[in-house]
């Protein structure tokens, strides 16, 4: 039983660290979220040149085959500079797919160009009616030739206006909720047929309604068997959970600290802020709920070490709730306590807040977590 | 005990209701639930206030001698019920709501006469000038400067916070007039034209990010402002009395009318949108919390009729105004919350709309939840301006409870 | 709109609270509740002779007419004063159900006793099974010549040891959890067949659990028409569920008021308990939530007074909510303030706290009453 | 990162419960969940200490030339796992867990060999005098007096919240030796025999309402006491010493394994009992917020083992053991609370049962239920006392968060 990261792990942690503090200034940030493409192209590329978009891929893929705690460690600091660059749309969610369901074919045309920061990707599963869940699709790909032709539309695709390759879930068989039938594709998004709606996120991010209209792709772009496509998508989406859950805990890391450290500077009625104990008391509600927060993310590094079993999926579940809850707590106290300069665009503090509320809504919320958790067995 | 409604008050309402459906069509109400966020246009609002005006609707809280509807609590709150139903601006309180009450106070008869007829009828379009940056809910430390010269004051200095500042043609201030011991003396109640030399507007972008032009908050800037004596109001020095006379009025209207309508809103976005095999409505979970939320406003408008109800006309509402500014902001931040919960991924588009008619702004998903996300972070701003939940829970402990 | 009280509703307020104040100390209490019967007889007979077992009833019944906000008043006093004498399981509970319920024969023989003082009452119609289901029955009773035979169990059957008669509800058509079929008797406590196991309870009441074999009542026992008892039973809780959080409202000013005074007197290092920020925006909370439960408490009287309808319906569902959280807030947060204190039973504080517990696990606890709140219309 | 446990600690962890299943048998278990108070017996409780210390587990954070486990962190969290399965109750820790530290460290060798094998051993049942009437969280403010004559104190004073004294044959006290201006200096560290003359033990009895002689709490009276001088621990004028000291070990022990134990238990019960159509676990708002407790464990768990096992033996928990105290107090509170209701109505009927064989009380209803409201009165205590929740707060402001 350890929760201790190994030293190439910190190693890691303290290269990000660096790479935040020197080059990823909140100033710095603006600049970047201000103008297209919502993102840096250069800090892309240091990303490849520093072997971070090689993390989660095998020795094998091209990568350096971390196992979960890797990433982690980059998007716990990732989540203390608010960083914009597509890490989890591309390298967690997009690639991910390609990782877990595609053939060595489809794994060496993708993957060795998105390690080296060439490809940009975005998965397409949400759709308006389904929600938080997978398996509940109207967007259909049916046979043609050896290839197939997709139709329907898909929700919030994150990262899908910078995009060269699309994974897409579509129905192959089965009705709307059934959880068989479900198919995942990777295809070209600028492929004939795709039409997007582009549009900025609260959180500053970039992201696009996703029209498919009789897109045709060949046999080639079929990630895994048919039909068969949820298992892996789920996997995807646990990942990307377990992503955003990490870059949670570098926001809440930075909620908490920074309404601490601004406490202590600003007066009021002649005394410093930290010195009411009303709001030393709340303080320490925040410090409680983020040192939870991140118990609980090395507890579930832990159980993915391990593998992706069912004791880490139900960890991973209940580490969204945990994450949730405490950045919830922790952002609209940091808010209240920086008053009315909480509420400015100006200072950062409001940056993370909206962060956390976005992910908070992302791959399911706190209920819908808390009842997929009382369902998991163990 | 009684809580049927009197044939006189049912019709008064129905007054009301249609008064309404015929001042704030539809169309409108259309226009300006497009975006959660509701940025009315300096237009649209001020032709609706002056529609209000002419109907004698405009001054709800001011005497029936200067102008005043003359509306009994049970009018009001009826009054407030309907243009939350309808989805109608309230009026902007800047003017009507708070410097006339000073201006009727502590004004000269020339002031009066000069001020409170435009206010009436919104030809006049005012701001308000009283933090300062660094102030926050410490208004007494303010550094504005008013320097006596003669026939005018020379104000320098810096005012924030300042609501809808761009659209507006005067801007009441609190100013330092002299450096005294006790730093609530020594202030004074200034009304300054917006068009004066030295004055600048800046917006403040808040998290909400409203669209150029929609800020709620400015900062303004005064550079050797020259202000006419005349329009110091009450005396020299004595501009804190205005100010806590003005607080009074701040926080003592109704908010239950307006919490019903959010909750309706949240009700029928839940009923519309779909969750696994139902609508997110018919989730037990969901429905349990929405109407948890229910409850706390049902015990909100009790309250509210209980200390509302208990005044009689004029009489100013006490230490549990602050009960009220409490509740009513957590509970209106905890719905944009939920509504946020029933919006799911489609609370994460940013809506920069406008309710100008070249807009030609399109949501990313669904109308009914553009902006929904930005109301959440907007409404973060209940609990801390007028005095922030700490600084009423404060003034509860010591007035209330007596705890120093 | 008006939620004032009337001269008369005042009175009886200003008589209540003047006995309470005088005669009703928290060491009276102890006394009385430390020996049997657990109440006080004398105390009985002086709420007799003041007229306050008369409130509820119609005029015709020998009673004073009073529409609900009289009894509210009277048992907001009793609640300042954790009175143990059985008013709600006589009064509002065995003898409402007569009054609901029973001919004018059946009025007759019960109520004018019980307005002398001279009949206690108890109102059996929980069961293990049932939880907070009133239909929810397996007591049955049969058809036996022109009378019936009960058999079956109650639980928690409150004022039962000093009972003088019992009203039952039990089952004389359909199945267990069927709406139809339920119907009320009302018969003497000491009936051959009727077998109790007495008990104190944590909050210093007494009560029974209670087995009836082969209970034999004559057709004089049955309280309205054979099957069709639901009804009344159901506005015989809803008058319970009123009457119990009157009561809590009173606990709960206690609770606050007596936290606040505590607060100013008791010293830790060097300062008073009260001048800690902290406790005093807690204390601030504990009093907003009296406010606002007292607030509904009284619209909802006020419904009342326009007849037992929906809207009364629904707001006295929805007060029980309002109250079970204020009431848990509250009295959590007056034991911890007043810190190892608030532990004992010497302090009377500890006392409300409990009664308010049990309040809130009566006829319904909070979520039971929050799903009924979205079911009823309205 | 690891989360797998190794052989040898499964090796062990089955030891634990092989060792449990005949020294803490079904029996044991049955009788003291009878009632949710669990109210221990002094004989059965002895009993089963000296079982423990039979096995060489009775001191668990001693070091090993004392007779201590020398258990590693993970074998400590197992072996408090497997005493939760099992509902075996851990050491009083009055003996071995507080006044041994003290007499470790600061105790001459003569007070090491005569009170350190009887504490191993369970041979002498100690208690603790700290708190005094009035002194609440501020222990520092205390007046029990020990007055110096020549070979021995003489102790007046009243020691308050004292823990299970009336079985106890020792008690360690704070009493102040001497007046200074500052308060926390002129107190030393006295171990006094129960059995002195004048020496009084009355019951506290507390909401639950515990049985006689099955209080939990007591006041305990000083009146002329004569204790010898070598029963002095440390130097006189140095007890505060001692005291910090001490307070290091009192909160440092995992309680998630605790807290699972009881969320079991509620789940049993949540799954027999009956409400409406199904079980009251099948009510997904009921299993919601059961999940959400056993989610608050979990990340309690967590922290346990970052917090606890990232220190090397015998160091000491730092200010983080607060937030380990306030967090498992608040979910244990929270886990009570449920329970009650489960029980619903059941939650009503005080249970008085004790674990004596000739007590022939019969429980209201099911035996499940019985006490379990008093159980969450019992629980309110958790939060008061060992430093209340409020001061732990203070601790962590301060010394966490460095704010003053």
């Amino acid at each position: 039983m350890d929760l201790s990261l190994n030293d190439e792990q910190s190693l890691i942690q303290s290269s990000v660290e660096r790479f935040i503090l020197n080059d990823y200034t909140f100033e710095q940030r603006q600049k970047i979220v201000a103008e297209d493409p919502g993102y840096s192209q250069e800090h892309w590329t240091t990303f490849a040149e520093l072997g971070w978009l090689a993390i989660p891929f095998s020795e094998e893929d091209g990568g350096l085959g971390g196992t979960g705690v890797e990433s982690m460690v980059l998007l716990e600091q990732f989540g203390r500079g608010i960083v914009v660059e597509p890490f989890i749309p591309t390298v967690v969610l997009a690639a991910g797919a390609i990782r877990l369901g595609g053939s060595t074919e489809q794994r060496k045309r993708f993957i060795p160009d998105i390690i080296d920061g060439k490809l940009q990707g975005a998965l397409a599963f949400a759709e308006p009616q389904g929600r938080y869940d997978l398996h509940d699709l109207t967007t259909t790909a049916t046979a043609k030739g050896d290839g197939f032709v997709i139709n329907g539309y898909k929700a919030v695709v994150l990262n899908a206006p910078a995009a060269d390759f699309l994974v897409v879930s579509a129905r192959t068989s089965g009705s709307q909720r059934d959880t068989d039938g479900v198919s995942l594709f990777v295809l070209d998004a600028r492929s004939a047929g795709i039409s997007r709606h582009d549009f900025t996120t609260v959180d500053a991010m970039r992201a696009s309604e996703i029209t498919f209209e009789n897109v045709e792709v060949g046999p080639d772009a079929l990630l895994g068997a048919a039909g068969a496509g949820l298992a892996a998508l789920q996997q995807v989406i646990d990942e990307g959970t377990f992503a955003v859950c990490a870059e949670a805990v570098g926001c809440v890391e930075v909620l908490y600290k920074d309404t601490v450290e601004y406490s202590k500077i600003r007066e009021q009625f002649g005394q410093r802020l930290g010195s009411f104990q009303a709001l030393q008391h709340r303080m320490v509600d925040m410090f409680m709920a983020y040192e939870q927060s991140r118990s609980l993310l090395y507890m579930t590094a832990a159980h993915l070490e391990n593998g992706y079993d069912e004791q880490a999926q139900k960890h991973i579940t209940a580490l969204k709730v945990q994450i949730g809850k405490a950045a919830k707590l922790v952002g609209q106290e940091a808010i209240q306590i920086h008053g009315g300069m909480g509420l400015t665009d100006e200072l950062s503090i409001s940056h993370y807040f909206k962060r956390v509320t976005v992910i908070e809504n992302m791959f399911g919320n706190n209920r819908f977590h808390l009842k997929r958790f009382g369902a998991l067995a163990g | 005990m009684d809580i049927a409604f009197t044939e006189e008050e049912l019709a008064f309402q129905q007054e009301v209701s249609d008064f309404l459906d015929e001042a704030w069509p539809e169309e409108m109400r259309r226009k300006y639930s497009r975006n959660a966020l509701e940025n009315f246009s300096r237009d649209d609002r001020i032709a609706w206030q002056q529609r209000l005006a002419e109907k004698g609707w405009a001054a709800i809280n001011w005497p029936t001698e200067h102008g005043g509807a003359g509306f009994s609590h049970t009018q009001k709150y009826l009054f407030d019920l309907e243009l939350a139903r309808a989805g109608a601006p309230a009026m902007v309180p800047m003017g009507v709501s708070m410097v006339a009450h000073v201006i009727m106070k502590f004004g000269t008869d020339e002031q009066k006469q000069e001020y409170l007829p435009d206010i009436l009828h919104s030809r006049t379009f005012w701001c308000q000038g009283y933090s300062e940056p660094g102030s926050g809910s410490d208004l007494a430390s303010l550094s504005t400067k008013a320097e006596d010269h003669g026939d005018h004051y020379l104000v320098n200095g810096v005012k924030t916070w300042n609501t809808l500042g761009q659209h507006a043609d005067m801007i009441f201030c609190l100013v330092r007039t002299s450096q005294e011991a006790k730093r609530q003396m020594g202030i004074s109640f200034l009304l300054i034209d917006m068009k004066s030399p030295g004055i600048t507007v800046e917006p403040i972008i808040t998290m909400d990010q409203p669209k150029e032009g929609f800020q709620e908050i400015n900062t303004v800037y005064f550079e050797d402002v020259q202000v006419p004596k005349e329009n110091l109001v009450g005396e020299e020095g004595k501009g804190w009395t205005c100010a806590k006379y003005l607080l009074e009025f701040e926080r003592g209207n109704a908010q239950s009318p307006g919490l019903y309508e959010s909750l309706n809103h949240v009700e029928w976005m839940a009923r519309e949108t779909q969750s696994g095999e139902g609508a997110v409505f018919d989730d037990d979970d969901f429905r349990d919390r929405f109407n948890d939320l229910k409850i706390q406003t049902m015990a909100m408008e009790a309250t509210e009729m209980r200390i509302l109800g208990s005044l009689s006309a004029g009489q100013n509402v006490g230490p549990e105004s602050s009960l009220l500014k409490t509740r009513g902001s957590e509970i209106s931040q905890a719905i944009s919350e939920l509504a946020g919960e029933v919006a799911g991924y489609y609370g994460i588009p940013l809506d920069q709309s406008t309710p100008l008619d070249d807009d030609d702004f399109i949501p990313a998903g669904p109308e009914h939840f553009s902006g929904v996300s930005q109301k959440y972070f907007n409404l973060r701003k209940t609990s801390i301006y007028a005095g922030s939940n700490e600084i009423q829970r404060n003034i509860m402990a010591k007035l209330v409870l007596g705890l120093e």
